[in-house]
């Protein structure tokens, strides 16, 4: 007969096309009930080889691609790319640049962080603070469109500077946002923050403590909702980040609440960087590095520079031989570049260390013992974009 | 005897156009709620001068021409059954719902429901206690589709736990009327307050039955979309699929009203009570679509519960206080504790 | 810690198997034996003054086709001997029909030609001992970045392994080396010892080839037309154009 | 009985007949949920007939609403196969025959011994307009013995069920 200890474990293929799972990611859940008992995360989907690529392409042509990985937070991408190489040659940045930066870091931040949000609650069943959410997204996106003129992959910050100044309407733009958006972010705050049900899905659920997050390599809002006390802006500090005034929200819990808490002050965090680079900006001076060796000598068109300009074009900017490791501080957790360098314009071996790849292969030791629903929020709270996972 | 059966058809012609007429209306209501809610427009190409009103229907004649797939290893007799049944029990508790406060014509009154019997909240119950077999066969015929089968697991369990807890909430309210008859109940309250007012409790508890029963958001667990892709939805198409919601719809709907029946007086009002007839109508039915909106409302507020928070407020919490609510019903009725 | 503490610290322990270390652009990386690196990284964990908890990233790097300027300078050199040497074998041949007033000019260029190669062999020598360093006895690097959170500091251990080498996994030590491994198994074939579960993560579960080693081919290869053509149902797209170059 | 009663009562009879061959004959043992659905049905209608409206709901309610789910509820966690594979069941058909040739012939002796007067049905429970009032008092109030005590009874059987079942969740 059928004995209670003969019962069965059963199988469910999550993804890759469930919509939970943000993106194609491929869950191979093993429940007892509706308890699971094991997570087997299944990548590779959307493999596209970006490693492989970059070796094969000059820096500035690589450039592009780098907005693929994360694609709801491409100006930090942009960034922490632009950074690395910097690093590896020893360039500098004008001040106005650098404000610039900042800006559009704590901005795309922003912007991540609300897409996060939304998408959070509406995994968690509330419809309603995904539209909320991208009312805010969509003024953010305005803004970049305004400076770039793209939308979603902007590839606007460039090795030693930005790729053009911003405008006074941008600006303006930039000083109504932040006069609006903490009202704005207020709404979809008191439809969840203290909500019973909210609380009851994401408090205590998917628990992950310090020593564990720290060992599982998790980075970012992550590794600060477990008690981690570490920000690449602060730790690790780059940029201007020293000169600014903010705080770095961590709580010790590591549930998905504290996710949430901490990406939420994380936002209200990103709205003072931004008041203090309003004010600070200088109104003048170059937005890019002149001397710059990827600047393409386009005003004065005289002898050898077409030659240069081609030259730019097929071998690059040839790089010290060497290795560089540089990780910035992205809406996720920590993007980094590890870059070793052969002497030619090419890399010989790149290495993006991509927070979500970390987290989804995290995932199973957060999520079991927990109930179905609770991968979900798990899923949601750890906040992985697969175009970063896959590579 | 003929003209018993010849009424009844047609009260049951007209109630069941009136209820798909509610179903389309209802297709649209959601949608324009949900939007005003989400601060974005909702339907408004089709009959762009009604609001997109129209609308409902263009969706229905697209899902009638729908390829309607049937999985290989589906149980095909069970599965072309489920969204009949899901659908169908529904509209036959619908049947015992008032549409409106009795006509006196002569000496008899003449009831705006197609059956009216004595044990009418009691037949309303069994009917949508059936209607889980929708969702279960549904789950089961879906040729091993797991989603589904969890699915049809949870509204089951759902289904079982808040039905009991709501047949205790409701027993309050039978308690004091001391009838089951939806007429009597109204007629209680028409002569007294609002049975809110003397069971708040059972209020509060047979509110929260309500958007279990109809499975609506923070209680729609059978179909958490972000869980279980779309529960026993996901392997149907076309008009089957369409059908679910039909049912859902007609569920709302009836709770709507054995809500406002049993713990809002029904047709009476605050003022002008049921004269004339057409006053307590209105009153009757702009209640009634309070609640149903209420229901879009909760939709788009707030989260969804997880499975086994929504057993334990069930079985936990409900449950007992339930149970207290009527031992203290019952003491106050023996004891006569004056009604005002 | 400063950097050279941590280097002293290392080499006071383990000796020998710290081969090497360097700051590259501010970055201290340190290179080890592999049959010290499962020790050496245990000891980076647990070393209280060190305690490298947390791990950013390992990979690993395919030096197979690294450029070797020295290398190439001398065989550079070696190949201008070559060329001289045919010269003056040319020359000698012109010698036995020539004239004597050309002989006597060409007997200089001998002359000087021999000087020359002399010359050209002791540098090449000098140049082939200097470029020993440049050698590698195995293709690939693993490196590990570590950090520590507590203290603040990183360090990057490599080690050299060949294709053979099966390297000790160190999920043991750092959880998050476990996706990582998998990865580096995927793509470079290097295998890892004790790894709970090492399996292709980005590649199909039946790719043949390791796609980030230098040697695979960037645009298709021989042979993906027909392994389509046993995979596709029948009657669809026999051959795929853009599978291969032409 | 006028010939319309006539009528229903040969559709409903039907109906409750109908469903139990189904039951017993369906292969799938889902199948034989809805088709013990189908003559519970027909059973309520039976009591509809009867003018016992309280208890054709009741039927409805506990039977049809709530046994029969927990039924195809268990169904659920089990595997059809496996159940489909037992052989143990078949060894006793002969008993099952037995019985219920048994049965059946106890029940035709009973019909033709007494003259059950269908016309006379409802009348001597509908006293007071609604019936669901008289079987209260005679529960609570004559047969409040046996009642209390099958409450007890099945109140005992939940918690040895509980109590059976129960696992610590690791």
């Amino acid at each position: 007969m059928i004995g209670i200890e003969e019962t069965k474990r059963v199988r469910i293929n999550m993804g890759p096309q469930h919509p939970a799972t943000h993106g194609v990611g491929r869950f191979i859940l093993t429940l007892n009930g509706e308890i699971i008992e094991d997570v087997k995360p299944i990548c590779g989907y959307l493999h596209r080889g970006l490693e492989k690529l970059a070796e094969n392409m000059t820096y500035q042509q690589f450039m592009p691609i780098v907005d693929r990985l994360d694609y709801v937070a491409s100006m930090n991408n942009d960034l922490a790319y632009c950074l690395a190489i910097e690093k590896l040659l020893g360039m500098e940045v004008p001040e106005r640049a650098e404000y610039i930066r900042i800006l559009i870091a704590e901005l795309g931040r922003i912007a991540s962080h609300l897409i996060w949000l939304g998408t959070m609650a509406l995994d968690i069943g509330a419809m309603t603070p995904y539209f909320y959410t991208f009312r805010d997204r969509e003024t953010i996106y305005d803004m970049f469109e305004e400076i770039c003129g793209a939308r979603l992959m902007y590839n606007y910050v460039r090795m030693g500077g930005v790729s053009n100044d911003i405008t006074p309407k941008f600006m303006e733009m930039l000083k109504h946002f932040l006069d609006t958006f903490p009202k704005l972010m207020k709404e979809s705050d008191g439809l969840l923050t203290k909500n019973r049900i909210w609380m009851s899905r994401t408090k205590d659920v998917g628990v992950i403590n310090y020593d564990d997050a720290i060992s599982w390599g998790l980075s970012g809002p992550c590794l600060r909702g477990s008690g981690v006390n570490w920000d690449l802006r602060k730790n690790r500090p780059y940029g201007i980040y020293p000169s600014l005034d903010f705080d770095i929200p961590y709580l010790p819990e590591g549930d998905v609440y504290a996710r949430y808490l901490v990406r939420l002050e994380e936002i209200n965090q990103s709205v003072r960087i931004l008041r203090q680079c309003v004010e600070k900006i200088p109104s003048g001076g170059d937005y890019m590095n002149p001397e710059s060796p990827f600047v393409r000598p386009m005003k004065k068109p005289k002898e050898g520079i077409a030659l240069k300009d081609f030259v730019l074009q097929i071998r690059g900017v040839k790089a010290p031989a060497g290795e560089v490791y540089f990780g910035a501080e992205n809406p996720k957790g920590e993007l980094g570049f590890y870059i070793v360098s052969d002497g030619a314009g090419k890399p010989y071996r790149m290495k993006i260390r991509t927070p979500s790849f970390v987290h989804v292969f995290a995932l199973p030791v957060i999520v079991k013992g927990g109930l179905i629903a609770d991968i979900v929020s798990v899923i949601s709270s750890l906040d992985f974009v697969f175009g970063e996972v896959d590579r | 005897m003929l003209i018993y059966v010849l009424t009844g058809a047609i009260k049951l012609l007209v109630v069941f156009v009136l209820l798909l007429l509610y179903a389309l209306f209802m297709l649209w209501f959601e949608r324009k709620a949900l939007g005003f809610i989400q601060i974005r427009i909702g339907p408004k190409l089709v009959s762009s001068g009604l609001e997109g009103l129209l609308q409902p229907i263009a969706d229905m004649l697209k899902t009638l021409w729908k390829e309607d797939i049937v999985p290989h290893r589906a149980d095909k007799l069970v599965f072309w059954l489920a969204p009949v049944i899901g659908a169908m029990f529904p509209f036959a508790a619908a049947m015992a719902m008032p549409f409106g406060p009795p006509l006196k014509i002569g000496g008899s009154y003449f009831y705006l429901s197609v059956v009216h019997v004595n044990v009418g909240i009691l037949y309303i119950l069994a009917a949508l206690g059936l209607t889980s077999y929708g969702v279960l066969s549904a789950g089961i015929a879906s040729g091993g589709n797991k989603y589904s089968l969890i699915s049809a697991q949870r509204e089951v369990a759902q289904m079982v736990s808040y039905e009991v807890v709501m047949a205790l909430a409701l027993l309050n309210p039978i308690l004091m009327a001391q009838s089951l008859d939806l007429y009597d109940i109204v007629a209680m309250q028409a002569h007294h307050l609002w049975f809110v007012f003397y069971q708040p409790v059972a209020f509060v508890v047979f509110l929260i039955c309500m958007f279990a029963t109809a499975a609506i958001v923070p209680f729609d667990l059978p179909e958490a979309e972000q869980e279980l892709v779309a529960g026993f939805n996901t392997e149907y198409s076309a008009m089957k699929m369409g059908m679910f919601p039909f049912g859902q719809f007609v569920t709302i709907l009836v709770m709507s009203s054995l809500m406002v029946i049993f713990f809002l007086g029904g047709w009476t009002g605050p003022i002008w009570n049921g004269h004339p007839w057409i006053l307590g109508f209105i009153w009757y039915w702009i209640k009634v679509f309070f609640f149903v909106f209420l229901f879009i409302w909760s939709w788009g507020t707030f989260p969804r519960y997880r499975y086994d928070q929504l057993m334990n407020i069930c079985w936990k919490i409900l449950l007992p206080i339930s149970v207290l609510n009527i031992l203290w019903t019952g003491f106050a009725l023996i004891i006569h504790i004056p009604m005002i | 810690m400063k950097n050279d503490e941590i280097v002293g610290l290392l080499k006071g322990e383990f000796g020998e198997a710290v081969k090497a270390s360097a700051e590259l652009s501010g970055d201290l990386t340190v290179k080890v034996d592999l049959s010290k690196l499962h020790e050496i990284l245990q000891f980076l964990r647990s070393c209280p003054s060190l305690e490298f908890d947390y791990l950013p990233f390992m990979t690993a790097i395919d030096y197979s086709v690294y450029p070797k300027p020295k290398t190439k300078e001398a065989e550079a050199k070696l190949k201008e001997v070559k060329t001289k040497e045919e010269k003056i074998k040319e020359d000698e041949e012109k010698l036995t029909e020539a004239k004597e007033e050309e002989a006597e000019s060409l007997k200089e260029e001998i002359q000087k030609l021999k000087e020359e190669i002399v010359k050209a062999k002791e540098e090449a020598e000098k140049l082939k001992e200097e470029a020993k360093e440049e050698e590698r006895e195995k293709q690939f690097d693993v490196v590990y970045q570590l950090r520590s959170i507590k203290h603040s500091h990183d360090i990057r251990i490599k080690a050299e392994v060949g294709e053979e080498d099966i390297v000790e996994s160190a999920t043991d030590i750092w959880s998050s080396t476990g996706c990582d491994e998998c990865e580096i198994y995927d793509m470079f074939g290097i295998k890892f010892k004790n790894h709970p579960d090492l399996r292709r993560i980005l590649m199909p579960e039946d790719w043949v080839g390791h796609p980030y080693r230098k040697d695979y081919p960037l645009k298709g290869k021989e042979g993906d037309d027909e392994y389509l053509d046993t995979r596709l149902p029948e009657g669809q797209l026999k051959k795929p154009e853009h599978t291969r170059m032409p | 009985m006028t010939s319309m009663e006539a009528i229903i009562f040969a559709i409903v009879s039907l109906i409750a007949v109908v469903g139990a061959l189904g039951l017993v004959f369906a292969k799938n043992p889902y199948h034989s949920a809805l088709w013990m659905v189908f003559s519970f049905v027909g059973l309520a209608g039976l009591l509809a007939l009867l003018e016992a409206y309280f208890l054709t709901v009741l039927q409805l309610i506990v039977y049809a609403g709530a046994i029969v789910v927990m039924i195809a509820f268990v169904m659920m966690t089990i595997d059809f196969r496996k159940v489909g594979g037992l052989s143990k069941f078949v060894p006793q058909w002969l008993w099952g025959l037995i019985i219920s040739f048994g049965i059946l012939i106890d029940l035709f002796i009973l019909a033709s011994k007494m003259k059950i007067d269908v016309s006379q049905s409802g009348k001597n429970l509908a006293i007071a307009g609604s019936n669901t009032k008289a079987l209260g008092m005679e529960l609570f109030t004559h047969y409040l013995f046996p009642f209390e005590l099958v409450a007890i009874i099945l109140l005992v059987a939940l918690i040895g069920v509980v109590v059976l079942t129960k696992r610590e969740i690791k």
